[in-house]
């Protein structure tokens, strides 16, 4: 609905006094036809329980007629009820057909009564709510209220099984500590292969294995991994042709060199390491 | 328990009295009141106060002892808190927050929402004889004073609305049968639209547990009815 | 001013009172004093009150009604507040109790404190390994099972821990000689049965008295080694 004021005189209903105040009305300040009834309704100053719905009809069409004339454009709501309010008016004065289905035109306008009062009533009470003392408007509470300290009491919760467990495992746990410690000193394969490939770079000549193993031994209990490991790196570079190893015989000492280049001579007859 | 608060307040303040006679109980009640933000119910009182004490006595005698006084104990919501005597308002002005002000529409349906509640949207707008914008209803529900309370069991099962415990505390009312006009509401029979005049009208009630036509508010439907301020009370008894 | 104050307070306490009698323009500073979110001074009271009330007077009438409440007025950094009064403190906090696990941590220090005790932190981390954290310790001194009971006779004379009494009721202990030993833990299968031939498990004591090797604690010892916050051995240079 378009936001103007209006103003315009109301058509003449024959209970109104002719002195009667023209209806300014704010088209768009009314909640709904229901609301532009009640408005409306008030003009006539009776109590609504008594109000002529008849009279109410011609004011409210008179209204509709007015607002179409000057072109107002108005809601489908406020159409509907000025066909009712035609229809109610049309059943009022005319006599009751005599078996007639549904409300009689007198409970159509006792229910159309009935609603506007409530709605008065309603409004009444809204007012009365509205104007009663509101929380920080009229009344406030504690400007500055104190809060209240919380204080916490821990309560532990440990059973003589947690206990126990804690301290079976955390003892055991000590115990076996030291041989995982020992694990983790074996020479790899392939920390062995390394230094041995950097040491036939050094040697062009026979070299004895466990002398040179000996400056990896800091511990003497690696010696056997380290001399484990070495002389397996050791065979498979024999295997791939890089070095040359020998032992005169079981235990003894292993020596090794790097392979030279492959003469006929040399394969008939290797010269040996001297002892 | 009136006549019992005002023979005590007369003990008290009549007699020639010892200070040290006033009972403990009254300065315990006192400075938990003073110092609670929320106003505090007669289990949380008794909670921390000690054994044996009459928090109903003691809270009636406070209530008489407050009463001329610039604060008064009053009850909100079936709580108790201290607040500034409504007659000072104008004194108050300054204290005053901006406060909300409500649409005409809003104001309305807040009252049907109270007087009729639980209702729905359509009972709103048969009521008011227009249709709620989405707003208003938004507008309601953000004040924390509305909230959705359940479903009607009709076709659509449409939310309905009732108060909350703030709605209670920011209009002074100790429960909602002090409602403004209430009575006379009642009275005319216009209270309850579905039925014909002349039956009994069945009192507004902010009881949360939900009406024989009333079922359950599922998951999402409060976030659905957009509701910041939803009562704690929202899954009770549901 | 004093005087006055109490001249007053006797007319409005003791005497045969008119509550109407009470000068309104207590109320109206009740009612300020109360709502404010802050303390006011008196300049700012002035402002809001209506011209030629004494505020000076007035207030200290106030602050001498209210000295017996629940509720005082004091002044603070000479500005007025209601605040709960200084004896009702105790009503203003709410105790609760929360249920903690023990970490693992704690729980085997705690074991090795039963065990080994009278045992040194420095001592408990040569058994378990580890550094112990301070936080450990002050979680076990703060559950009451252990405490500080002497100063072993070495270089910084570090704290020697024992169990207390409390922690004997904790693990339904008749007395510290019923914690399992050796067989009974490999017994139970809680030890490995395959442990090498050395490893012992003490039979533990709580006797208080002290061994050989420890000294009596000093004064401040106990208040430095129960203070949650303070490191029990910080002293100790270990």
């Amino acid at each position: 609905m378009s936001a103007e004021i209006l103003s315009f005189e109301t058509g003449r209903p024959a209970d109104f006094a002719a002195d009667e105040p023209a209806l300014v009305v704010d088209v768009e300040g009314y909640e709904g036809p229901l609301d532009l009834l009640l408005a409306l309704a008030r003009q006539q100053k009776v109590d609504l329980a008594r109000i002529s719905i008849l009279a109410l009809a011609d004011q409210y069409l008179v209204f509709i007629e007015a607002a179409r004339k000057i072109r107002l454009e108005l809601a489908a709501d406020y159409l509907v009820m000025a066909a009712w309010l035609a229809f109610l008016k049309s059943r009022l004065l005319l006599p009751e057909p005599p078996n007639a289905d549904g409300p009689s035109a007198e409970e159509m306008a006792t229910a159309l009564a009935n609603r506007l009062r409530r709605l008065e009533a309603i409004r009444e009470a809204s007012n009365r709510l509205m104007n009663r003392p509101q929380l920080q408007r009229d009344i406030f509470p504690r400007g500055e209220p104190e809060s209240i300290a919380e204080i916490r009491h821990p309560r532990f919760t440990a059973t003589l099984f947690d206990l126990l467990t804690a301290y079976a495992a955390q003892r055991q746990q000590r115990v076996l500590a030291s041989v995982h410690l020992a694990k983790r000193t074996v020479w790899s394969l392939t920390e062995a292969r390394a230094s041995l490939e950097r040491l036939v770079g050094m040697a062009e000549d026979w070299s004895r294995l466990d002398e040179y193993l000996i400056n990896y031994v800091v511990d003497p209990s690696q010696k056997a991994t380290v001399f484990a490991s070495s002389f397996a790196a050791a065979l498979e570079m024999v295997r791939e042709g890089a070095v040359e190893l020998h032992q005169k015989q079981a235990f003894a000492p292993l020596y090794f060199r790097k392979r030279p280049p492959q003469t006929f001579d040399a394969m008939a007859a290797p010269d040996l390491p001297v002892e | 328990m009136a006549s019992l608060a005002e023979k005590r307040k007369a003990d008290v303040e009549e007699g020639p009295v010892d200070p040290r006679a006033r009972p403990e109980e009254l300065r315990l009640l006192e400075a938990l009141l003073f110092a609670s933000s929320e106003p505090l119910d007669q289990t949380a009182l008794a909670k921390r106060m000690p054994d044996g004490v009459d928090i109903k006595a003691a809270l009636a005698q406070l209530q008489a002892e407050y009463a001329s006084r610039g604060v008064n104990l009053v009850r909100v919501a079936n709580k108790w808190t201290f607040r500034t005597a409504g007659d000072l308002s104008w004194l108050m002005t300054r204290e005053s927050t901006e406060t909300r002000r409500l649409s005409r529409a809003a104001i309305e349906m807040l009252a049907i929402i109270a007087y009729h509640q639980p209702v729905t949207r359509a009972e709103i707008e048969e009521i008011r004889g227009v249709i709620t914008s989405k707003g208003t209803l938004d507008v309601l529900l953000e004040t924390g004073w509305i909230r959705p309370r359940g479903r009607r069991k009709t076709p659509g099962r449409p939310l309905t609305f009732g108060t909350t415990e703030a709605f209670l505390s920011q209009f002074s009312l100790e429960a909602l049968s002090d409602l403004p006009g209430l009575e006379e509401l009642k009275g005319t029979g216009l209270l309850d639209s579905r039925l014909p005049s002349g039956f009994s009208v069945p009192a507004p009630s902010d009881d949360p547990a939900l009406r024989d036509d009333e079922e359950p508010l599922e998951i999402g439907d409060l976030e659905l009815a957009l509701a910041p301020a939803v009562e704690p009370e929202k899954d009770d008894g549901n």
